[in-house]
């Protein structure tokens, strides 16, 4: 449970707030997606979920910020990480520089926590096989993709098994095949574990197709908060500038001269695009075609 | 940046790391504290030679000592050969000439640079630099001091290639690297800026990296790693903290010279 | 200007053949996206435009040069490169002598620097950042401050490496307004991107390259309806051209209005 | 504040962090010039960019860690005994910080000359007795020219690091001095000891 009340926050020596008046709250095992332009405040609002501020910024914060009614103003930075996992845009930078091979690059954290061995290495097989890179287990994390150094950074905050892991832009330097593997790895993640997570993302078609919630930022401030369907289909999305899923814009285009229906919800998956188009179709070979393309694609 | 060697089999690799700290120790004090030439090289020939051969490791290891003691040698047998202070004349060059001290000096110490290096290539050839200071942690070193120097040995690798993108980038917005004298210090600016400037900004991301893996808790670090280390082991380094002992108290007493 | 590649082979000095014999021609007011899974070679095709690599076989030319007989310096007057991460080249205190920079080795006169620089950061919509601290900026932000260092060389090539990396909406929305306007301008874009759905709407032209090869090389919305070819190198059509696909179509729209005038020709309705 | 307190502060995070980069960039430019043959070293940048950010002690770790590094990656194993002076070196800059000497160019460029003179004394017996006073490059002529004048090998040595150690440590606090000035404020003020390097 993630509960921000009334959050403004400033850095040091800048003059307007980053964060203003952002209250939140997130109940355990939600996949909560936040997008918003550059600059809305979305990374800050990563940075306040993990402690790193005010902790690490320092800066000004007023309002609340509780993880599981630990108020993380009231504990060290040192106490969240064990409750909150934090992966941000740059892969090369997550790694930690201590360590030669991936296993030990993802064994960091449990030796800062002091795990057993015994543990640790069951931790570590489970972690790795878990985000799919057992196979990488003795590489060099510096000797790999920007994809499979971002999934080596997930492993290593994951096996440290925080109930809340945040997530900042993690997919936007990678190629399609680097998206996809990200993507994957955090649906089998809120599957198998119930983990609550905050993702901050542009890609709209991904978060259409895999978040419970969508948290949308302008100049600090939450502006939408409602499903990925309502919030990406509402006509002030655009007012926004973190653009309109392409599926919205074709059906509202379509609707306009009648080649979708008016009393259809509009499409934000590529899934319900196809349904939708279709519905409005007379010729059934267009169904069969849907029939037998149905599995490739998301 | 690890000029460390695997698939080298041999048992020197095998060993703890301690084991070899100390025998690199023990071999540079003998090499300073025996009196004359011959005893560095008996050091080498009895001790670096044949544990080198054992490891697998005897051409790189002379590679390496070669190319880092042959510029101080050829200095040495240059200038001190040519002015050691005083000294008997054997060889005229002109107005110089080559003196018998000043040679047996550079000898000496081109002898004991041999043997120094020789001993650290011994250790950092079979000898995984982050197993040597988990070790060293394990027996009380900081492990903050730790971090930082396996962290700069994975950073350097990353600031070549670096410098490798840097040198394109700049290139492509038409600066001149090659040519004049003139043109190659105009060029540092440009080529080293972006990489000084760039890594010393990641340092905040990379501050907040570790940070989140609880780099700054404060209680007992465990560790994946086991290092192995026997009885045998155990014992050998308890005979080698003896011999440098011993060789310091008999240099001390007068009995070598 | 031109770019003729005439079947281009690189071997990298590690021994791995990064080109296995590429031919391309691109000319003046044409905007190339070149598409294709990482290692497919698409930065080792556009390094040999400047010069940065140079033929193993083959050649390539930039209007009447041949790339073997210039250095990168020259070759800099007529293709200007931005490259993926500028952080890998910005060094100066502030936006605007970091513009400056290119033009300068160019060898131009202080008012025509002056002049390029404010031109250029207008265009990358930073004219009231010019005396900030590069740094001090988004890195999205820094990726327009280097787009910009390249657009006041003026070349008459321009090639981008994944230039919508990070950018929001917005961001993406003006780099395709300035490769929209450079090619109006008469000149040659091309752009490595993975971007694909970028790549239709902008790009005229796509090149698909799979192991150091040209898999497919035409009209976007020819070369992206390959479902199968794409699916080699590891590129999905666009999600407009998917959903096309998917009722029937055969060609792929670029954008909202293509899929409406592709779903009424090619997909039967009522 | 406590001496405890003070080094807990000063090795921050981030300060540890910051002395990989340091340790790397005094070896990438130490290397760099070396291959431009140019007759200075150039090879503690790094030390004097940590010491005026992050405090004298951390500037002493980043100079006796530098030479150890250069002997443990094999790049050059005999600069590993001059351990001694690059910490020291690293002390002097972080001192001549802490009394607001990294604000002018002109105390910088003296604070530099004077770590220069202290370099060469604390190097010559190093030299002499490690190296028999010779350092493999251009400049042991001037050892030669000295021994040949009359001096011991401890004095040549001596003489050879007063013409090449203050004018390159003036070179390496200046560069540190125009990277600091290069830097975003955003980063500089994060370090321990900022408020030595800004008005």
């Amino acid at each position: 449970m993630i509960a921000l009340d009334a959050v403004t926050y400033t850095y040091p020596a800048t003059a307007q707030p980053a964060l203003r008046e952002v209250s939140l709250s997130i109940p355990d095992g939600q996949f909560c997606a936040v997008i918003g332009a550059n600059g809305a405040g979305k990374s800050t609002l990563c940075y306040a979920l993990s402690g790193f501020i005010p902790h690490f910024f320092r800066g000004e914060l007023s309002g609340r910020i509780r993880i599981d009614d630990v108020d993380t103003q009231a504990v060290t930075l040192a106490e969240l990480v064990q409750r909150v996992g934090l992966v941000f845009q740059n892969p090369f930078n997550q790694m930690s520089g201590a360590k030669f091979t991936v296993r030990e690059e993802v064994a960091f954290g449990l030796e800062n926590l002091g795990v057993a061995r015994a543990e640790m290495q069951t931790r570590i097989a489970r972690t790795l096989e878990r985000v799919g890179i057992a196979d990488l287990a003795d590489r060099s994390p510096f000797a790999l993709s920007g994809g499979q150094q971002q999934r080596v950074a997930i492993a290593s905050m994951l096996a440290m098994d925080p109930r809340v892991l945040v997530l900042d832009e993690p997919t936007s330097q990678l190629d399609p095949i680097g998206t996809r593997e990200v993507f994957e790895t955090i649906r089998a993640l809120i599957e198998e574990r119930g983990t609550t997570v905050v993702l901050a993302e542009h890609k709209l078609e991904w978060i259409a197709a895999f978040a419970d919630r969508l948290v949308v930022l302008a100049h600090g401030r939450i502006v939408m908060d409602s499903s990925p369907r309502q919030v990406l289909t509402a006509p002030e999305l655009e007012r926004y500038h973190i653009g309109v899923p392409r599926y919205v814009q074709a059906a509202r285009a379509a609707r306009e001269i009648g080649l979708w229906p008016a009393d259809r919800d509009l499409p934000v998956t590529l899934d319900e695009a196809t349904e939708g188009f279709s519905s409005s179709s007379s010729l059934s070979s267009t169904r069969l075609d849907l029939r037998n393309s149905r599995n490739s694609g998301n | 940046m690890l000029i460390y060697l695997t698939g080298r089999s041999g048992r020197l690799h095998g060993l703890n790391p301690i084991t070899k700290v100390m025998l690199t120790l023990v071999v540079i004090v003998c090499g300073f504290v025996l009196p004359g030439v011959w005893a560095t090289w008996l050091v080498f020939g009895s001790i670096v030679l044949p544990l080198s051969l054992w490891g697998g490791i005897a051409g790189p290891l002379l590679r390496a000592v070669a190319r880092i003691t042959l510029p101080f040698a050829i200095s040495l047998f240059v200038i001190q050969g040519l002015f050691f202070p005083g000294g008997t004349p054997i060889l005229s060059l002109g107005p110089v000439s080559f003196k018998a001290e000043g040679l047996q000096f550079a000898l000496l110490f081109a002898s004991r640079l041999f043997l120094l290096s020789s001993a650290f290539m011994l250790l950092l050839l079979t000898t995984h630099p982050g197993l040597l200071m988990l070790a060293l942690v394990q027996r009380g070193l900081p492990a903050n001091l730790a971090y930082i120097i396996v962290a700069t040995l994975q950073i350097v690798p990353r600031f070549q290639a670096r410098a490798a993108s840097i040198l394109d980038a700049q290139r492509a917005r038409g600066l001149e690297t090659t040519g004049s004298l003139v043109r190659r210090l105009r060029a540092i600016v440009p080529l080293v800026g972006p990489l000084v400037l760039g890594s010393l900004v990641d340092v905040e991301e990379r501050a907040i990296a570790i940070e989140a893996r609880g780099f700054s808790l404060r209680r007992p670090k465990t560790s994946l790693i086991d290092i192995p280390d026997s009885r045998a082991e155990k014992g050998l380094r308890r005979g080698l903290i003896i011999a440098p002992v011993a060789l310091i108290v008999a240099r001390l007493a007068g009995w070598l010279r | 200007m031109d770019v003729r590649v005439r079947d281009l082979g690189y071997v990298y000095p590690t021994g791995v053949e990064a080109l296995r014999g590429v031919t391309l021609d691109m000319a003046s007011g044409e905007a190339v996206a070149i598409v294709g899974q990482n290692g497919a070679g698409k930065t080792t095709l556009v390094k040999h435009f400047i010069g940065l690599l140079r033929p193993t076989r083959g050649d390539v030319r930039i209007g009447d040069w041949d790339t073997r007989t210039k250095s990168v310096a020259q070759l800099a007057a007529r293709v200007g490169y931005v490259f993926q991460n500028p952080d890998d080249q910005l060094f100066s205190r502030t936006v605007g002598q970091e513009i400056a920079f290119g033009p300068r080795n160019l060898g131009l006169g202080e008012s025509e620097v002056r002049a390029r620089v404010a031109a250029a950061l207008e265009t990358v919509g930073l004219a009231d950042q010019v005396d900030r601290h590069p740094y001090d900026l988004m890195q999205t932000q820094r990726k327009f401050v280097a787009l910009a260092s390249v657009l006041a060389l003026d070349t008459p090539v321009v090639v981008l490496d994944e230039p919508t990396t990070g950018q929001d909406a917005a961001g993406v929305e003006r780099i395709g307004s300035i490769v929209e306007r450079l090619q109006a301008q008469g000149k040659t874009v091309i752009a490595i991107s993975h971007d694909i759905d970028f790549c239709a709407e902008r790009f005229p032209r796509v090149v698909v390259m799979g192991q150091g090869r040209v898999l497919l090389d035409g009209a976007a919305g020819d070369v992206l309806a390959r479902a199968e070819v794409l699916a080699q190198t590891y590129v999905e059509p666009p999600q407009l051209a998917r959903l096309a696909l998917r009722l029937g179509a055969r060609r792929a729209p670029r954008n909202v209005v293509e899929f409406l005038q592709v779903v009424r020709e090619e997909v039967p309705f009522t | 504040m406590s001496f405890a307190d003070r080094l807990r502060q000063d090795f921050s995070t981030l300060t540890l962090v910051l002395i990989p980069v340091a340790i790397a960039i005094n070896i990438a430019i130490g290397q760099l010039i070396v291959s431009l043959q140019i007759p200075i070293y150039l090879d503690s940048i790094g030390t004097v960019l940590v010491a005026a950010l992050a405090g004298p002690w951390a500037g002493l770790a980043t100079g006796a860690l530098t030479n150890l590094i250069w002997g443990l990656s094999g790049i050059n194993p005999a600069y590993t005994p001059y351990a001694i002076v690059a910490a020291v070196i690293g002390l002097l800059a972080g001192w001549f910080a802490n009394i607001g000497w990294f604000k002018s160019v002109v105390k910088v460029a003296i604070a530099g000359l004077i770590t220069g003179v202290v370099a060469a004394a604390l190097s010559a017996p190093i030299t002499a007795l490690v190296y028999g006073g010779v350092t493999g490059t251009a400049t042991d002529v001037i050892v030669g020219l000295l021994q040949s004048a009359g001096a011991s090998v401890f004095g040549a040595a001596f003489g050879q690091g007063l013409v090449s150690d203050p004018l390159d440590k003036l070179a390496t606090f200046l560069v540190a001095w125009a990277i600091i000035r290069a830097l975003p404020m955003r980063t500089v003020a994060r370090f321990p000891r900022a408020q030595n390097v800004t008005a």
